[in-house]
Formats: C-alpha cells, structure tokens, sequence
C-alpha cells in the first residue's frame, strides 16, 4: 500500500465513520459536529483528487457556512434534552425497512459500479483548474451560472421571509 | 448563436427583479399593483416566445437549446403562470406586505422551469429544476401563519432534496459512462453496462419524485392540500409539465428508446400511478387533495406517451401538459374562489355552488371533466393520443387500465359536481369574482372546450415541437 | 336544390343554439326558455323527416355527405352521412327528442338548466348518428353520459333507489364499456394505420382494411363489451332499471328510445361492417347472452311493482331480440334488430312519457296504488294501452314488425335460441296486460278523481309517438325499405370485400 | 541572512534523500518540521505580543502596565502562562465533556493551519497553493464551528449566547472579508499568494485598493472579535463569552489561538496590501514581521481606543455598509482593469 | 491501487448512509443533515469523474461546485423552514407534523 491509498483509506474511515455518527447520534449536536468532519473528509477526498479548489470550496461552504447555519438552528430550536434531540424514528419497523432498504441500495448499486467497465482515461494534473472552471462557468455554462445566482436571490429572499415570519400586528 | 433568441429567459430574471425593486417602492396598498404588472410583463414575453415560436438555435454546443420544443414549453408555463396569477389576485392579498415576493417568486420558478425546458445538458437542467424548487419550497410555506402551509413547506423541501440526490446520483452514473453531460452527446457515448441500469433507475426514481408518480407520489397530496391554492396550481401544472420536459429530453435524446429498453420499467410505473392515483381519490373528501391525487394519476397518463415515445405517445405529453394547464387552473381556479369565499376546500363548502355561482359550477364541471377525459373536452383528445401512442408502442395494457381507470376517476369528479349541483347550503349570496380572476376562468373553460372540439391546431404545435425526437 | 345546404349539421346543431340561447336567457323566463327548446326540436324533427324524404332510395348509401379535414394527424374527418340505417334512428331521435320536451313541459325548477342540457343530450345521440367518422362517432357517444347524470341528479326522482345512486350507476357503467370499446377503437385505429400507411377514421375506409382474423375477434369483443354495455345487455343491464326509475322523464324517454340503440347501431355499424370476422366468431355468445336478456330480464318484471322498473326491465328483455337480431348474422335478422330498435324507441318512450305524466300528478308509480284510471283519464289511458300492446309486440304496431322480422331472420341460423326468446314474448305478454289491467281497469277508484287527463302541451308525445307507431305498423314499408336499403348494402359490401357468401 | 531559512529547509531535504527516503516522504516531513517550526515561533511570540497589548493598554490609559518582573515586565506574561499550565483543569459536571475538551483544541489547530500558505519572506511559503486566499479565508471561516463547540459544550447560557453572537457576527463580516480580499485579487490576477506579493513590486495595493484595504480591516477586527468589536465576550453583559466555563489550560489555548489568529490576519494584511515581504535592505522574513508588527499594534491600538458597539449596530454595518460597499468597489475594479486592458496595459 | 471504483463505491456508502439517516430520523433538522450527506456522496462522484474519467475539464468540478450551490440555497431555506415551523408548534419532530395525512 502506497501513500495515497493509505491517505484514502484514512479520509473514507473518517467521512464514513463520521457519517454513521452523524446518523447514530442520539444528541442532534453531536450529529451536527460528526456533519462537519465528514465534510472535512470528503474535502479531503477532493484534495486526494487533486480537486484542491472544490475541497476549499467543500471547507468554506459546507464547513464554514452550512455547518454553522444548521448548528445555529438547532440552538434555535434546542429541546430541553440534549440526549433526547436526535433519536431514530419510534417505529422498529421503520428502521429495520430503513436497513434493508439502505443495505440493499448499497449491494445493488455497488455491485454495478463495481462490474462496470469504465471509460477510464488518467487526464493529466490540471494545473490551472481554476481557470478552466472560470471559462467553463462564464462561458458555457453562463446560463446555469446565472440562474444559480438568481437561485441564491431566491433563496435569501426565501429564508428572510420564511424566518422572520408574518408581521405581528 | 443568436443570443437574441435568450430573450424570455433575460426578460423572465428582468422580471423578477424588477418585482422584487417594486416591493421596495410600493409598500403598503401600492402591492397591489405588483400583480399587474407581473401579468402584463409575463404576458409580453409570452407573445415574444410565440411570435418567435420557430426560430431555434443551439448555444455553447448544445448546453442550451432553444427550438420549437423548449418554446412549446415556455409558452405552457407563460399561459400557466399569467393564469395563476389572474385567478389569485384576490388571495394574494392575504400575503399583504410581502405580495411582490411572492410574485417575483412565481416568476422565478418560471425562470427555473423555462431554463429546465430548453437546457441541453444536465448540470442546466439540474439547475433551472432547483431554482423551480427552491421557489416553490418557499411558496409552498407562505402562508405565514397558517401551521399547514409551513408543514407542506417543510415537507416538500425534504422530499425535493432527497429526490434531488437520487436524481443527481443517477446523473453522475451516466455522466462517469459517457464522460459528457451534454445530452445530445451522451446517445454517441454511453455504452451498455451495469452502471447505466442503476443510472437509470435512479433518474427515474428521481423524476418520479418530481412528477409524483407512484410510489414516489407521498409528498403530493400533503404539499398540494397545504400549499396556498395559486401555489398549488402552478405546483400542479408547470412543475409537473417541467419535470415532463426534461424527462422528455433525456430519455428520448441522450437513452433514445431503440437502444435503451427502459420504456417496460416507465410503462410499470405509469400503471401503478395511474391506479394507485385515482383509486385514492375515490374517497378524499377535501377537493384540493382530491385534486391532488387526480393530479398524480395525470401524471400516469402522461407517462404513458413517454413510454409509447412515437409520434402519437409525444405529441400526446406535450399536447396533455398544454390541456392541463387549462383544466387544472381552472379547476383550482375555482377551488380558489370557493376557499376565498368560505375559506375551505372540503368538498361540503362546493355545496350549492350551482345556485351561488352557476359560472363557477359549469367550469369546475367543464374542467373536472376535460380531467377524466370526457369529450367534447380538451382531456378526451389528449388521452386519445396518449393511448394511441402506448397501443402503437404494443402496450395495449397500459392504455387498457388508462382508458378505465379514466372512467372509475369520473366518479370522484362527478361527487363534486353532485356537491356542486344539488347539495344544500346554508349561504345562498352570490360569490363575487373579481374581473382577472373571471377572466382566466373564462380563458381555462374556452380553451378546454376548444382544445377539445378542434384539437388540430394544438396538436400541429405539437407534432413540430417532438420532430426532434423522431 | 337544396343539397347545397348542410341540412345534417342544420339538424345537429340547432339543438345546440337553443342550448346556448337558453344559456342566455335570465333563469326566471320559463316560458321563453321552453319554447326555445320547442322550437329547436321542432326544427330538427322537421329537417329530419325532409331529409328522410329527400334520400334517394334508389341510389341507397350515404347521403347529404358533409366532410371537413378536422385533425389531419389522426385522420379525423368532420364527416356527416346518412343511409338506410341511421335515417331511421336519426328521425327517431328527434320524435323522442321533440316529445320530450313536451312531456317535460311541467318542470318547474332549474328550468333554465334543465332544457340546456336536455338539448346537449338530443344533440349527442343525433350525432352519433348521423356521423361516418369514427372519432366524432365515439364523442358524441360519450358527450351524452355527463348531461343525463345532471339530469338525473338534478331533477330526478328517488323512490326505491336514490337518485343520486342510480345517475352514479348509470353513469360509471356506461363511461367503464366506453373504456373498453374506446380500447377496441384506438387498437382498431392503429391497426389500420399499420395496414394502410396512413391514420384514417373513416369508418368506410376503416371497413376496407383486411385485419387479421385474431385481432378481429379481439376487437369485437372489446366492443360487444362496449356497446353492450349500452345495449343493456346481459350481463351488463343492470344499471338500466336503476336508472329508469331515478331518472327525470324526458331523460327515461331519450335513454331507453335512443340511447341503448347506439349500442346496437354501433354494433352493427362499427362491429358489423369493420370486423365481419370477429363478428361472425363471436356472434353465438351474443346470441345465448341475448336469450339472458329476454328471458331472464322478462321473469324479473313479473316481480316488479314500480311502473318504472316494469317498463325498464321490458326494454332490457326487448334488447334480447335486437340482440338475437344482429347476432344472426344475415340481412332479414339485421333488418328486424334495426326495425326493432326503432320500434321498442318510440314504444318506450310513448310509455316513459305516459309514467311520467302519471307520476307527475298522483306521485306514486306503483301498481298496487292504481285501478280503474280509464274513468278519469281515457286519453292517458289509450297512451298506455298503446304503448302496452305495441310492447307486447301486437300486429299493427310497429313492434310487430321488428319482432317478426328478426325472428325470421334468426329461427334459420339459431333454431333454439329463437324457440326460448319467442316464449320470452309470451312473458312479455303477461306482465304487460297484467299491468294495464291492474291500472287502468277495474273499479273507479275515488282517490284518483282528482287527477287532470292529458290535455295541451302533453297531449305532443301520445301524438307523436303514438302516430309513428301506428304508421311504421300499419304501413312497415315507410321504415323498413330504408332499412333494408341501408342493411343491404352494407352486408354486400362485407361479402365483396373477403367473406364470400358466408352470410 | 536572506536566505537563511531556505538554507536550512534546503539541508534537511537533502540529509532526508540521503537516508533514502523517497522524495514524497521527505517533502513531507519537511512539511511537518516547518509546521512544527511556525507553531513554535508563534507561541512564542504570543508572549511577546501580550505583553505588547499590555503595555500598549497602559500606554493610552496612561498608565505603567506590567513593569515588575524582568526589564519593562517582560517576564510577567512567562509568569502568567505558567500559572495557567499549572492550574486545576476545572470540567464543570454539566457539559457535554467531548465537545467541551475539542473546542480549544480545533481552535488552535485550524489558527495554526492558517500559516500554511503565508510567505513568511522570499521562497519561504510551507505549501504556495494556486489558491493561498482563498484557503486562507476557507479555513479560517472553520473556527467558528469552535466557538460554537465551546458555547455549546459550557452548557451555560451566557456561553452560548457569547458563542451565538460571536458565530453571528463572524459569518457576517466574513463576506465583506472576502469580497474585499477581491479587488485585490483582481488585479493580481492570482490567488496565490507569492504572486499577489510580486504583484506589489511597484506599488502597494494599499494605494491601488484603498477602500479593500479599509474594509478588510474593519472586517478582520470584526472577525477577530478584538475591540470594538468584541461583543461576543462583552464582560458586563456575558462575563467571558464562550470562555467562561474554561479555566487553566484550555483557557490559555483559546487565548493562544486568538493571538495567532491576529499574527495570520495581520501577516496575511500585510501580503495583500503592504507589500508583504517586499522592502529594501533588511532581509524578506524580517521585512513581513515588521509590517505584521505594526499592523498589530494598530489594531491594539484601535481596540484600546474605541468604545464597544453595539450588537444591532453591528450587523447592520456589516450588511448595509460594508458589503455593498465592497461590491461596488469590486464592479469598480473590473470596470477600471477592462478599461486598462483596453488601453493596452 | 485506489482507483474510480473505489471512489463511486465510498460515495455509493456515503449515499446509502445519508439515505437511512432521511429514513429512520424524526428530527427534521437531522434529515435536512442527512440529505447534505447524499449530496456529499453525489459531489464525490463529480470530482472522480474529473480526474478518472475522459471527459472535458473541469466538467466534473463545475457540476460539483452547483451542487454545492444549490445545497447552500437548500439548507437556508430548509432552515429557515424549520424555524418557522418550530415558531409555530414549538417542535421539530416530523412525527408531530401531523396536520396534513402524510
């Protein structure tokens, strides 16, 4: 084992097994600090890729803005009990489908990626990955980029509305 | 590349930020001119998608596409949006201070459904779907104060998401096969392998989510009953139509069907939705969530074109996708007047609504029908296409439980016409109808007769728009 | 001349202006809106009987042809004709149609409504008619189902059954066969466009296309089922009775005159002339499921108290013969079912008319309550006795004539399924005067002396429709050389095509 | 003396390969060593740096500050550690134990990564990413996630508000941060570092973007939480912050990680807008601690000088001024850099 | 050698993770978490797909950054949802959310 697979094996423990903590916590604080390793791993996936830009992206947005968004909210909308905040649905049935369901997503859908041949071709290290992303952004994919940008109006003005609630009268 | 041909979709964001701006200036009574200004706005890119229906052209090699296809569209959602509109004015007023939102709103998730029509690629469509979203996440919650309207919100955004990864995950699988996603590319690329099944599966689970097909369809009649009703509507008729677009595009272009057999797995799926659909509506007692479950089971029969995919299947999606705009706006359109009124949809407030309002009680009538596929209405011929498409395609079954259980789903339509027509109330006043919203109603009622008794026109349009595809 | 001049379309459409004229008027003018809806009938009744007769016999085939490009990728053609067949269902449709705006001359609420869409109904029957083209054939066929459950919800009348039962029951049994006759169409559509190269709804073209034999049968039997179930036909007449009883008059009238017959018109018309093959193979199972109709339909009104359901179970029962009729498969058999079709039309309807009238003043229709009401009212009575004995298939009625010619045409093909229906006449012969007797003779009864005899607006159906039953039984010849010409031609044109004297 | 420390860097790679280490590994280790490396000399220099403030406080209160142990009460802030290390390490029973011992710990991790990618002079960056900014704000927006960790683990409500409002106020002046970082980046044309440093050959971007400049440093303030901006641990209102429940040892790493952060945002003003390690005759790294020095004392000074704001106040300012105003300096920017380019330039 | 597979098989776990979280939890604040763990899975996707397979450059990683988009747009409005709701029913259990039939 070289380097980078022990490097990979590392993150894929941290981002899985923190990802299984995120959803086996019972305190939904706990959940939401497991939820921000897991980002961390999975920008350091990206940094494993040599998709340095996007893992930063990974650590700004997903780490430093939606991490902190949803903590806040749930300081927002603690329960007295910590320990009592996250706990899996009541219904024993409802997990077990849960499992099943989940285990037979993973077997399925990794059996088939795993017997597939694909198109693999080594592209050279973008050394200049930004400036790909740039003109792919404002070039091509201009419309999507605009209506991303309208799609964050729509959002802010979303939250605003929906977060400061009807106007007491 | 003409980029004058992007206009609509310039004209559409223009649009919404102008009506954000004139949330600013126009407070107080002032909101109310933001409806107007909306309609007319929407109403003069509509005449310019129209005018300038034939023109195509393909930007940045594909990644955006305007022809006759995406333009058919466009001016579905136009029409839808500039009804909805008409018919809320008097409901949006609840919204008071933050009317010009929710207009702008609407306006985006045009935006977002336009975009989804004419995208060529799929990051485009993934984009212009969340910004449809998103949108109508926020509107689905604008009942501020109303603990069901934030319930379907929330509801909604849960299942949009969930639906969204698995839809996303399904894209990725097929862009790893081809190493494209723009999707006229993708036919040329994409080989035959285990991995491109699951892509498929989980796209259409994802669609499915979207058009609420059975069993993807648990989040519908929630978020439609929920929902404030002009929300609903256009929920009901552009989402769903959108959704429908870039299905369309996707399977019909980048999986065409004579190399990719996933129309046995649709064909399934369109059964289960349609009987499952109407089967549940048979005893909702609430119209709007009747409605609701109706609308699932359209979803079926439209389905069922996309699983035909000749001629007659596509031009039947798109020609049932123009036709339901009409009956369903008008169908809620009158839902709308009647919770307005009464403020309930339960079926029992539809009471004597043939005496308040014979107006109201003929073109619920009129649409409800066009909805089970009654002729002379506009529904008739759309199904006849649909189901001439799945008997051509030889899934005579599929158009076998279609066509009857179009006919049970009549029962369901006809309890509200019964409500309507000889059910007592104690309220005998006339249901005042402000002019907007007379219109629309007027336009859903003509225009579903119409379509009905003279369906050529409509289905030419049509027939251009799927030339693509064949 | 005047063959210039659309007279088809005339006679469709009038109806519907008077529809929309009504829709106009304010909804307290009762007398304006009635005579609009007079008027229109009237004008349809007339350009009917002109163009029945101004159709050239010798000629035969379809006439006053009307044809518009509707919607080219289909091949739908606004197509409107007429031959043998349909002249005489064309000029039934509008006699029922014009009598029973009169006999629903009393309505006093939601007049406005009433007459609207009652005029959609008589619009949607002509239509199917007088139309050759298969799409406008299967709307119009369904346009009528919506109105009449207004109908019967609005202003029908709840005795055994609610109304609102029954109009559901109708409704949702008539709309699931259309389901599968509209299968069948749409297979048979497409069929054709596989065979041809393009879509065509013509139903002559149609009619032309060699379809293979399995498909044939498949078809066919989607429509049986189809149009059967209009047809009331065993095991599909349940919603008939039912029906009947919670319906308004004028609407009992229209829909066991003419509607049913679309059943069998279609049969013939749509199953006959486009699928012989189908038709030839599945014909024995109609036959033995029309001796269900007869007999089995016969024996229950023995049992039936309410007027309504006596005279709706016997029109089930008299679809039995129609049904033996088309099932024969040869021209005499064809003619009779035809015959028949026009005759049980006016017959019931004269009878629906003269229950109504009755119910409408003494608001009971059960035997038991009447006796004796010759006394009071003679006129009601001869409208009863008329339509009874007609009923009962009397010579010098016009049933007669239809009865007698079917079972002509059938004792050769099915010697024992005719033998069982002919004792089925018998039955029919027992509940009837049962009944007439039980009603109109015998003692005065006092409690009835209020009752009005018909007089006015009501004495129009017994006119209408007692005349046509004494004309078309007296002088069969007015009716039956259309038939016949209509029936001959289209079986020769099956033989020519591929059967070769099979029938 | 310039170049002295590449000097050494150099050496140590070739002793490594020398002992037949591939050169991933001995990249790697020299990684490790330089890192090792900065959180000592910032350690150290955090003793210096408080007794700094101290004795700046004092100065503009006129007052001495610290003047008893060693020359000038140099010693005072070595006593003062000491006392720190050696103090009972108190968890109150109440809080969530993981959380409240992590959170110091992740502060001063993610302070320290933060050097990564700062030129401390001339060739000496430990990793010279394509997108130093850039990584400088994205890990740096992570500290947040500490402070909640440390207002929600005290499991005391004047720590978690502290924490709330200090997230609040953090997330908000990062934006301005950033997009005032922009401008500069613009002209630079680079997110890497050295090259926005080579940038400044000629002239400053303090002179080309001076509102960048202004606007980044009242967001760094804000982002430091450091006068007048430290709402978060207002102590007549919330005693310390999300500090208060710490004591000891974990206090002290809180304290150290706000100094470092100072030295990283200080350092990184200094390469963007002051030339960084650019500077005639002294030698590159001693160039950057100057200019870092005295962007420190500036702010110390601002912090002693001006008195609190107020919450509202605060947010307001960030969202109503600060961001509009640094967008409109970036549409300005553009607009000028087009006009330029279209000039020839 | 660690290689494309490895990386759609993580993600394909990662996925199925997020998706039990969605199904088994009650709290919605929890499943709006879980969901950003699918997409998580879905972008790691993305990326091996930029450096693995022959594809355009940088195709992969503008998807990616979308998505990243878009799940920020999502979780303010979720959230901002959530506190609306709580507001109202002072609960964010989904099983309380019981007004509509679900």
């Amino acid at each position: 084992m070289n380097l980078n697979d022990a490097v990979f094996m590392l993150l894929a423990l941290i981002t899985l097994g923190s990802a299984l903590g995120v959803v086996a916590s019972k305190n939904i604080v706990h959940s939401a600090l497991l939820l921000v390793l897991t980002f961390l791993g999975v920008a350091g996936l990206y940094f494993q890729m040599n998709a340095g830009f996007i893992g930063l992206v990974q650590i700004l947005i997903y780490g430093g803005a939606i991490s902190v968004l949803i903590i806040f909210a749930i300081m927002l909308v603690m329960d007295v009990e910590p320990e009592k905040t996250n706990l899996p649905s009541p219904s024993l049935g409802r997990r077990l489908w849960g499992v099943y369901l989940v285990v037979l997503l993973i077997i399925a859908l990794g059996a088939s990626i795993w017997y597939t041949k694909w198109p693999l071709a080594i592209s050279a290290v973008n050394s200049d990955e930004m400036t790909a992303l740039a003109d792919l952004m404002l070039g091509k994919y201009v419309v999507a980029f605009e209506v991303a940008a309208i799609l964050l109006l729509v959002a802010v003005v979303g939250a605003i509305i929906l977060a400061k609630g009807a106007d007491d009268k | 590349m003409n980029y004058s041909l992007l206009a609509p979709e310039m004209l559409i964001a223009l649009t919404g930020l102008l009506l954000l701006i004139s949330g600013l200036i126009l407070a107080g009574r002032g909101q109310r001119l933001v409806g107007i200004i909306s309609v007319v706005l929407l109403v003069a890119v509509l005449l310019l998608v129209v005018v300038r229906f034939s023109e195509s052209a393909v930007f940045f090699n594909g990644v955006y596409q305007v022809d006759t296809f995406a333009n058919f569209f466009k001016a579905l959602f136009l029409i839808a949006a500039v009804l909805v509109m008409l018919s809320a004015g008097k409901y949006t007023q609840r919204f008071e201070q933050k009317q010009s939102e929710f207009y702008a709103l609407m306006v985006f998730a045009t935006l977002g459904m336009m975009v989804m029509a004419a995208a060529g690629d799929l990051i485009t469509i993934y984009i212009g779907l969340e910004l449809m979203t998103v949108s109508f996440y926020i509107l689905t919650a604008y009942l501020l104060n109303d603990e069901a309207s934030s319930e379907a919100g929330l509801k909604y955004l849960i299942l949009g998401a969930i639906s969204s990864a698995i839809l996303l995950f399904g894209m990725s699988l097929l862009f790893a096969l081809s190493g494209t996603t723009v999707i006229s590319e993708i036919a040329g690329q994409v080989s035959r392998q285990p991995a491109l099944i699951a892509g498929i599966i989980l796209m259409i689970v994802g669609f499915g989510f979207k058009i609420a097909a059975v069993p993807f369809h648990m989040w519908a009649p929630d978020i439609y009953q929920g929902a404030p009703i002009p929300v609903t509507t256009y929920l009901a008729v552009g989402s769903k139509a959108a959704a429908f677009a870039a299905l369309l595009r996707i399977f019909m272009i980048a999986l065409p069907p004579g190399q990719f057999n996933w129309s046995l797995v649709l064909a399934i799926l369109a059964a289960i939705t349609i009987i499952v659909g109407n089967l549940i509506a048979l005893n909702q007692t609430n119209v709007k969530r009747m409605l609701a479950y109706s609308s699932i089971a359209q979803a079926g029969y439209i389905l069922a074109g996309l699983v035909a995919a000749n001629a007659y299947g596509l031009k039947g999606v798109l020609f049932y996708a123009m036709l339901y705009v009409f009956c369903n706006t008008g169908a809620f359109a009158v839902a709308t007047a009647v919770e307005t009124d009464t403020g309930s949809t339960d079926r029992v407030a539809f009471n004597a609504l043939g005496k308040r309002s014979p107006m109201l009680a003929a073109i619920m009538t009129v649409c409800l029908l066009s909805l089970a596929g009654i002729p002379p209405m506009a529904g008739f011929a759309g199904k006849f296409y649909l189901f001439s498409g799945a008997i051509q395609a030889g899934y005579l079954w599929l158009a076998f439980i279609g066509l009857l259980m179009s006919m049970i789903s009549v029962y369901y339509y006809l309890l509200v016409a019964k409500a309507m027509y000889i059910g007592e109330s104690d309220r005998e006043d006339i249901i005042d109808i402000k002019l907007p919203a007379r219109f629309a109603l007027w336009v859903c009622l003509l225009a579903t007769i119409l379509i009905g008794v003279y369906p050529a026109p409509l289905s030419n349009l049509a027939q251009t728009a799927i030339q693509m595809f064949l | 001349m005047m063959s210039n001049l659309p007279i088809l379309s005339l006679t469709l459409f009038i109806p519907i202006l008077g529809a929309i004229v009504i829709m106009c008027l304010p909804a307290n003018r009762h007398k304006a809106i009635k005579y609009v809806a007079a008027v229109s009938t009237l004008f349809s009744l007339l350009l009917s009987l002109w163009s029945m007769l101004n159709y050239d016999l010798t000629i035969g085939g379809m006439q006053f042809v009307e044809r518009i490009p509707w919607i080219a990728d289909l091949g739908v053609n606004y197509a409107l004709g007429v031959d043998g067949i349909s002249l005489p269902l064309l000029l039934l449709t509008n006699l029922i149609g014009f009598s029973a705006v009169y006999a629903s001359w009393q309505t006093a609420a939601r007049v406005k409504e009433f007459f609207a869409l009652l005029l959609i109904l008589i619009t949607g029957v002509m239509g199917t008619f007088v139309t050759t083209d298969l799409f406008i054939f299967f709307l119009f066929y369904e346009v009528v189902v919506i109105p009449i459950y207004l109908l019967v919800i609005m202003f029908g009348s709840s005795k055994r059954v609610t109304k609102e039962y029954a109009g559901m029951k109708l409704t949702i049994y008539l709309l699931i066969g259309s389901a599968f006759l509209l299968v069948g169409l749409i297979a048979l559509f497409i069929k054709a466009q596989g065979i041809l190269g393009f879509p065509s709804m013509d139903i002559a073209t149609l009619a032309q296309v060699d379809y293979p034999a399995g498909f044939q049968i498949f078809a066919y039997a989607l429509m049986v089922f189809g149009f059967g179930t209009l047809l009331s036909m065993f095991p599909f007449h349940a919603w008939s009775p039912d029906g009947y009883a919670g319906a308004p008059t004028a609407v009992s009238m229209i829909h066991a005159g003419v509607l049913k017959k679309i059943g069998g018109y279609g049969l013939i018309r749509i199953g006959l002339f486009i699928l012989p093959v189908g038709a030839k193979f599945i014909a024995p199972v109609i036959a033995v499921l029309a001796i269900g109709n007869v007999v089995y339909a016969a024996f229950i009104c023995l049992s039936q108290k309410d007027l309504k359901y006596i005279v709706g179970y016997s029109s089930v029962s008299h679809m039995g013969y129609v049904l033996i009729g088309i099932a024969a498969l040869n021209i005499i058999s064809i003619n009779g079912a035809v015959m028949m079709m026009f005759a049980h039309g006016v017959m019931a309807a004269l009878f629906f008319a003269m229950i109504g009238n009755l119910y409408e003043k003494s608001h009971t229709r059960n035997v038991s309550d009447f006796g004796g009401l010759a006394h009071q009212m003679p006129r009601l009575a001869f409208g009863f006795m008329l339509a009874g004995l007609a009923s009962l298939g009397l010579p010098g009625t016009v049933n007669f004539i239809g009865e007698f010619t079917i079972f002509v045409g059938a004792f050769g093909v099915y010697r024992v399924i005719s033998i069982i229906a002919i004792t089925g006449i018998i039955l029919t012969a027992v509940y009837i005067l049962r009944t007439l007797g039980d009603i109109l003779f015998g003692p005065r009864l006092e409690k009835w002396d209020h009752l009005q005899d018909l007089k006015g607006p009501e004495m129009v159906p017994l006119v209408v429709l007692g005349s046509a039953i004494l004309i078309g039984g007296i002088l069969p010849f007015t009716v039956m050389d259309f038939i016949n010409s209509g029936v001959g031609q289209l079986l020769s044109h099956i033989a020519s095509i591929q059967m070769g004297g099979i029938f | 003396m310039e170049n002295w420390f590449v000097n050494i860097a150099h050496a140590l790679t070739n002793w490594l390969t020398g002992l037949g280490l591939s050169a991933g590994w001995a990249d790697f280790i020299l990684l490790v060593v330089q890192w090792v490396f900065i959180i000592i000399i910032v350690t150290l220099n955090v003793i210096v740096l408080i007794w700094l403030e101290r004795k700046i406080s004092g100065f503009i209160q006129q007052r001495l500050g610290p003047n008893r142990l060693g020359p000038f009460g140099m010693f005072q802030t070595i006593a003062d550690a000491i006392k720190l290390l050696t103090k009972e390490d108190i968890i109150p029973s109440a809080t969530d134990k993981l959380i409240f011992r992590t959170a110091p710990m992740f502060f001063i991790i993610i302070s320290v990564m933060l050097y990564v990618v700062l030129p401390m002079g001339e060739n000496m960056v430990i990793v010279d990413l394509n997108v130093g900014v850039f990584y400088f704000i994205s890990v740096g927006s992570l500290t947040t996630i500490c402070l909640l960790m440390a207002g929600w683990g005290s499991n005391n409500k004047w720590s978690l508000l502290g924490a709330m409002r200090s997230v609040a106020q953090m997330i908000s002046y990062e934006i301005p941060l950033a997009f005032s970082l922009l401008g500069v980046i613009m002209i630079a044309g680079s997110m890497r570092l050295s090259d926005i440093v080579a940038a400044q050959s000629n002239v400053w971007f303090i002179v080309l973007q001076p509102v960048a400049f202004i606007v980044y440093f009242i967001a760094a303030t804000a982002e430091l939480n450091r006068g007048p901006f430290d709402m978060p641990e207002a102590e007549q209102e919330l005693t310390a912050g999300a500090y208060t429940e710490y004591t000891g040892m974990r206090w002290a790493l809180f304290f150290l990680a706000e100094y470092t952060n100072l030295v990283a945002v200080s350092a990184l003003m200094s390469t963007l807008f002051l030339g960084g390690w650019q500077g005639p005759f002294l030698p590159s790294w001693l160039w950057i601690i100057i200019k870092t020095y005295l962007v420190m004392i500036v702010f110390m000074w601002l912090k002693w000088t001006f008195p609190r704001i107020r919450m509202d106040h605060l947010m307001s300012f960030s969202w109503k001024v600060l961001i509009p105003v640094t967008l409109a300096n970036i549409l300005l920017t553009g607009i000028v850099l087009q006009l330029f380019k279209g000039m020839g330039w | 050698m660690i290689g494309f597979t490895h990386y759609l098989i993580l993600s394909t776990i990662l996925f199925g993770i997020g998706m039990y979280g969605v199904i088994s939890k009650r709290n919605a604040v929890a499943v709006l978490m879980s969901v950003e763990i699918m997409l998580n899975a879905v972008n790691i996707n993305f990326i091996a797909i930029n450096k693995f397979i022959r594809s355009e450059t940088g195709i992969g990683q503008l998807f990616a950054i979308f998505v990243i988009v878009v799940a920020a747009a999502e979780v303010a409005v979720g959230l901002a949802l959530i506190i609306a709701i709580y507001r109202q029913k002072k609960s964010v259990n989904l099983n309380d959310f019981n007004l509509l039939k679900w």
